[in-house]
């Protein structure tokens, strides 16, 4: 459950770790590695799919500046970040996308344009591909709900953020606990639920009398349960949309996550450029042949 | 006094037998209320025939949906109403009392067993035999409908054996005492007396398989595309709503309901082709 | 050994039967292999990752403890048969011992039911958001989770029940009401036992699905690890697996929620089997 | 001077369209045997559950005439299980219910709210013996009542009746089922019951008809073709019919 | 001179620990029909359904001793079906099939082995000739067999044991549940039949037994007590307890 150092591990153990479960794909030197390519992507609407093909450019714009998402028909879709990781871990030719925090030695994250993905590469900007963590709350808040939020983006509220494999979004300066009561629920998006997590034990080993439900669901679920009151604060994975803000809610990032992107660790490849993500994604490349 | 009780209760079981009305024409206020404004918005032909589903750019067509479903739900059928059918059978009618104290705890627990527990199951042990067997990535149309054969099973089993079982032991007996092996007896005397309950039993089960979902999602592979093969990944009307509820909005979501308000219909039309079938069969 | 010979003497002449015997044994086969298959995939993944930190009292992100989502589990499974097995006996008893057989309401009763089981569980999810949390502004509710549960299995329960109510031997009604007896006392004195073997057979597989179920029960339930009251959220096992599955952080602790999920379902069984054979036994 | 306990008066019953019992009319008396006979589908069974409206269970049944019990309309009562508790009945085949043999034979009393455990217990001693079955059974009152044999399971079954108290006792071939010595005893049996109940019994056996009961009543197709005396019927019956009918000769 | 069809030797039978039949010594005539009589639970279903092991189904049923049908010992059939393809059973209730009349009675030769329509059509005219239920079934073949009344039912059954052609024909009281005529053309077809087949038949009615058994067997709590002659049995019987029995002194 240490994210912080497996995420670390990781890029170490990736390739070496090969070898201990050896298998003829594992023997196969770089170069000769081919096979017809399964790209795997998260669900339409999905902030971790908005982020990635954003970045990666598989979302152009067209002659009326309507956005076009390009990623090719035929690629596999899952909403769960558990099963992205273990299908790609159950299948040499795949290739996907994960959270940073959630990244573990199952599966190998491939090097972008030369960066690993790490906190570090993120918060320095050598490592491009992340997105924001969304809080949703609503005006007259209560007091407790106002004071974990501002607990959340404290010093030592982010820090609880950065311990945990995410991304700080800079710090209002450090809390001081007023002492409070009452009880705080907050609900959505699942990504950002573990963090969540944390940061609500963390709070409460300041304010004992202080209660916090962290509901998970999904994010759009958070948004609208925030909207009609039935919790304190929302999460969202994604960006809100106008539709929502105009109820009345609105967002403040919390943290980034950083997403990395993963295949087998029997393959060969450890490093791709953005085009070569991008052509996988829309489907201009289908063997790993194409990409060595 | 007694009367007055026999009344009350009378009228207590009817309003339980209205309960499933009722929880049916709730839902159905539900789904058709936030439902139908988008199919008139998307347009009904559109909405149903279109073959492109990109939320995000506005394009909604649910038509590979549709035909996912209606494949992996047959693909389900025939892969685990004969199963069931044969075990409920047997179950029923051919093992002793040792292996049925055993066998039957085991069907019963594979009805305890989680859909995610099934699905992750198929994603770790299913899909990577089918990768082997089929090449590709293995997730596709025939491997959700085995998984799918198999989540039935529990379902089609219960009701089936318990409906054979109720069968009279004279139907069996007078096809023995005619020289029938003992298989012929239970075949063709016996199951006739048990059609309507094994009927019921494999209406539970297309409910069951039309209605899963968790499990389906993990290994479907869920492309928006009309499958050309068994091999292929496929999208059903359900996995579609689960999979982007969480991040659905506006038109999005309401896309989806109405992508419930189909598969309702659709569930609809299947139950009565069902009881269609089975009044058929009683004359 | 002499049978068993005699068998084969005898499939010589009948080689369908043969046939049919052989499907049996091998769809039976099927079955069981599946069954220990996934239990034995449950059991090797789940076992090496149970640890005694796993059951502490309170859950936190440390210990990942399941033991809120244990008692969760048995006490939504009681909850929903509270609501749902009154409901789906009382609707059998109406739609076999009082409604014209074939009568219009029969006919729609079973329909409805029959189109119920084939509802997508998110779809209750959302129905029961909507219903329970929003509109009667409960928020995310034990209570509420318990009622939409209880709505999903109904058709279950309806439908085996009634067919449990139909194989009573009609002797047994004649034999009550010559005796002067009331439809009533007939029907729980008489009728209802006999039926017992067969309601149990849907109680245990509408007990499947309560346990089972997660789409359901996040967005009505809540996901709150803890022992709720009736108008608190709190996860089930199903549930908590869920949410420890769903980001892929603690894979390992919910192969052991399964491990403990499997002992819960199996014994959840035993019981009502037990209980069944108390109600028969009098 | 005898006193009719049933008087049945242009009795028509349907079932559905069929019209199962055609303008039946007859007097039943009170503390005797009376017997139907008549050829299978004749509508014996049909006019017995009459007397105690045991055919309001068929769907789409019909009765139009008089029916009375004791000058009482039967079909206007307002409380039927009053009636059944009045006239119980036998069936053909044994059906004890699927308890113990103390809980079947308790079964009515509680129904009727006997709830006292030793006024149950002395039910339960008193209408076996009526019953002819106390010996049989008092050593295992606790046991379930399937385990019995055919004979014994129909003298429970009439002991169950009896224990309701019933001022007649409708029985639809309660022998038919049972070999000559159990036959026998039920014939005894309805022998002495008759010195307290008024017995109706539905036989095809018309030895047993002759051998037990008062009067005969023979019925064919719905109708009833003639009733008398038992020993008249057998001796000289007035309808040609009836003479073919118990003389063998007919159909 | 007669020819034995079932030579039965010591024949002991157990149900558990429970012994049913002791040893049990009798020698079955072809083509004559013998009658089981006996107090209920005496044994003679037992016996009866010895003859086809329908025992086997019973679990924890042994039976040892010596049982043969035309010199073959029949627990050391191979072929159980074979067994019971030459030695039809009719039960005490007529049990047919939930499907139509024609099915029912081409159930036995398809199972055998007919295909051909115009083959079945031929057994489903000739059986139902024999057993004298053809010109109430011919005009209705496609329906359903429960629409019929129980003595229809009855020859039905009859009529599709013969349909598979068998040597013996096994009765267990197939009359209990019939009235009088319909048991009267059972009977006479029984004595019809007996000129083609070997009929074993149980009853309790004495009179039945005497009218039309060429040989009477009398059993009592798992013993042969006597057999003989129908006539001999019913005039002067050798041990009391027949006498007893028949004369309903008895119990
Ligand atoms: N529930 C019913 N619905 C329709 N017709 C019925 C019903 N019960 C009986 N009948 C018909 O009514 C007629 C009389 O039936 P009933 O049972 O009274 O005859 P029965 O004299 O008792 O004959 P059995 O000796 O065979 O018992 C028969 O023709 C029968 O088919
Ligand atoms: N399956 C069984 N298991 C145990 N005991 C049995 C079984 N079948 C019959 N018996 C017992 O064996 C004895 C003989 O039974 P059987 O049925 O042969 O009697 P029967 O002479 O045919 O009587 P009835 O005239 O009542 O049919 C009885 O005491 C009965 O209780
Ligand atoms: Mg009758
Ligand atoms: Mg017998
Ligand atoms: O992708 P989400 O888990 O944040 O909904």
């Amino acid at each position: 459950s240490d994210t912080a150092t497996s995420t670390d591990t990781t890029q170490e153990s990736g390739s070496t770790d090969a070898a201990a479960t050896d298998t003829p794909a594992a023997e196969t030197k770089s170069g000769d590695f081919s096979g017809l390519i399964s790209p795997i992507s998260r669900e339409e609407g999905s902030g971790t799919r908005g982020a990635f093909i954003e970045l990666f450019g598989i979302e152009t714009k067209d002659a009326d500046g309507n956005k076009i998402d390009n990623t090719t028909d035929t690629a596999e879709i899952t909403n769960s970040t558990s099963v992205m990781m273990t299908t790609v871990a159950g299948n040499e030719y795949a290739i996907g996308y994960v959270s940073l925090g959630s990244l573990d030695d199952t599966v190998k994250a491939l090097k972008i344009d030369g960066a690993e993905p790490s906190v570090d590469t993120v918060k320095d900007g050598s490592y491009k591909i992340s997105r924001p963590f969304n809080i949703v709350t609503k005006d007259g808040l209560s007091e407790v709900a106002a004071d974990f939020v501002k607990y959340i983006m404290s010093e030592d509220g982010q820090k609880v953020v950065e311990d945990n494999g995410y991304i700080s979004q800079g710090n209002e300066g450090a809390y001081e606990a007023a002492g409070l009561s009452g009880k705080v629920t907050v609900a959505g998006s699942s990504s950002v639920t573990p963090v969540m997590e944390k940061l609500a034990e963390a709070y409460k080993e300041l304010n004992p009398d202080v209660e916090i439900e962290v509901q998970q669901n999904d994010s759009t679920t958070g948004v609208t349960s925030a909207i009609d009151g039935i919790c304190d604060i929302g999460m969202a994975s994604r960006e809100l949309k106008d539709t929502e803000t105009s109820q009345g809610v609105t967002g403040t990032s919390i943290a980034l996550d950083g997403i990395a992107v993963i295949v087998n660790k029997q393959n060969p490849v450890d490093e791709l450029t953005s085009d070569q993500v991008m052509s996988i994604f829309t489907g201009e490349t289908q063997d790993w042949s194409d990409v060595q | 006094m007694k009367e007055v009780r026999e009344f009350i209760m009378k009228c207590v079981f009817l309003l339980t037998a209205c309960v499933s009305i009722a929880a049916v024409v709730l839902i159905c206020i539900f789904m058709f209320a936030n439902g139908l404004p988008a199919i008139g918005k998307i347009g009904p032909l559109n909405f149903l025939l279109g073959e492109k589903w990109k939320p995000m750019n506005n394009i909604f067509g649910i038509l590979p949906m549709i035909i996912g479903s209606i494949y992996v739900t047959a693909g389900a059928i025939i892969i685990g109403v004969p199963i069931a059918f044969f075990t409920s059978v047997y179950l029923a009618k051919f093992c002793n009392e040792r292996l049925y104290k055993i066998l039957k705890p085991a069907v019963e627990l594979m009805a305890g067993i989680p859909s995610i527990v099934y699905g992750f199951f198929g994603l770790v042990v299913i899909v990577p035999i089918m990768q082997k067997v089929m090449g590709g990535s293995g997730k596709s149309v025939l491997t959700a409908s085995v998984l799918l054969g198999i989540m039935i099973l529990p379902t089609v089993i219960g009701v089936a054996e318990s409906s054979i079982r109720a069968v009279p032991d004279s139907y069996y007996e007078g096809a023995l005492a005619l020289g029938a092996t003992r298989e012929r007896s239970v075949f063709f005397a016996v199951l006739p007396g048990a059609k309507s309950g094994i009927l019921a039993g494999v209406v539970l089960g297309i409910g069951r398989a039309i209605g899963e979902t968790m499990a389906v999602i993990m290994v479907a592979g869920n492309q928006p595309i009309i499958p050309k093969s068994l091999g292929m990944g496929v999208r059903t009307l359900t996995s579609n709503i689960v999979m982007e509820m969480g991040y659905a909005t506006d038109l999005h979501r309401e896309a989806l309901i109405a992508t419930a308000v189909v598969l309702f219909v659709l569930i609809l039309i299947i139950n009565l082709c069902c009881s269609a079938l089975q009044r058929g069969n009683r004359q | 050994m002499e049978k068993l010979k005699g068998q084969l003497e005898s499939y010589k002449s009948q080689p369908f039967s043969l046939v049919l015997r052989l499907l049996m044994w091998i769809a039976t086969f099927l079955t069981v292999g599946i069954t220990v298959c996934i239990v034995g995939y449950i059991l090797i993944r789940g076992i090496p990752n149970l640890s005694p930190e796993m059951f502490a009292w309170e859950y936190n992100t440390e210990n990942v403890s399941m033991m809120p989502a244990i008692i969760n589990t048995v006490l939504m499974v009681l909850l929903v048969l509270l609501f749902a097995v009154p409901v789906g006996i009382g609707a059998a008893i109406y739609l076999v011992e009082y409604a014209k057989r074939g009568s219009k309401l029969v006919k729609l009763v079973r329909i409805t039911a029959e189109t119920l089981s084939g509802i997508p569980s998110i779809v209750y999810g959302l129905f029961g958001y909507l219903l329970f949390a929003t509109t009667f502004k409960w928020g995310y509710t034990f209570l509420g989770g318990a009622l939409t549960l209880a709505i999903m299995i109904l058709p279950l329960i309806l439908r085996t029940t009634e067919e449990a109510l139909k194989a009573v031997p009609d002797s047994f009604r004649e034999g009550s009401f010559g005796l002067g007896a009331g439809r009533l006392r007939t029907i729980f004195r008489i009728i209802l036992p006999s039926a017992v073997p067969g309601i149990v057979s849907g109680v245990i597989l509408g007990i499947g699905r309560v346990v089972g179920e997660t789409a359901a029960l996040m967005y009505t339930a809540g996901t709150i690890a803890k022992v709720p009251g009736l108008m608190s959220s709190g996860r089930t096992l199903a549930v908590h697996m869920y949410a420890l599955l769903s980001e892929g952080l603690y894979m390992k602790q919910a192969y052991a929620t399964a491990v403990v999920l499997l002992i819960v379902v199996l014994l959840i069984n035993a019981g009502s089997g037990w209980i069944a054979k108390k109600l028969t036994k009098r | 001077m005898e006193k009719d306990k049933f008087t049945i008066k242009d009795l028509d019953l349907f079932y559905g369209d069929f019209q199962a019992l055609k303008k039946i009319s007859m007097h039943i008396p009170e503390k005797e045997i009376t017997a139907f006979i008549g050829p299978s589908g004749c509508g014996k069974s049909t006019l017995l559950k009459s007397l105690n409206r045991m055919n309001d269970l068929v769907e789409g049944c019909k009765i139009t005439g008089t029916l009375l019990l004791d000058g009482e309309p039967i079909n206007q009562m307002k409380n039927v299980n009053l009636l059944r508790k009045r006239v119980g009945m036998v069936f053909q085949k044994p059906n004890p219910f699927p308890m113990s043999i103390y809980d079947n034979v308790a079964y009515g009393p509680r129904t009727h709210g006997i709830r006292k455990k030793s006024e149950l217990d002395a039910i339960v001693e008193d209408s076996p013996k009526k019953a002819a079955i106390w010996d049989e059974t008092k050593d295992r009152l606790k046991k379930s009542a399937l385990g019995m044999s055919g004979g014994q399971q129909q003298r429970l079954c009439i002991a169950r009746a009896l224990a309701v108290q019933p001022e007649v006792l409708l029985m639809d071939e309660p022998t038919s089922a049972l070999d000559p010595i159990s036959t026998t005893k039920i014939e005894d049996l309805a022998l002495e019951l008759k010195k307290q109940y008024t017995i109706v019994m539905v036989t095809h056996n018309m030895q047993q008809a002759a051998r037990i009961s008062d009067k005969t009543a023979f019925f064919l197709l719905g109708e009833m073709v003639e009733m008398n005396d038992t020993e008249t019927i057998f001796s000289k019956p007035k309808d040609k019919r009836t003479d073919d009918y118990i003389t063998g000769r007919f159909g």
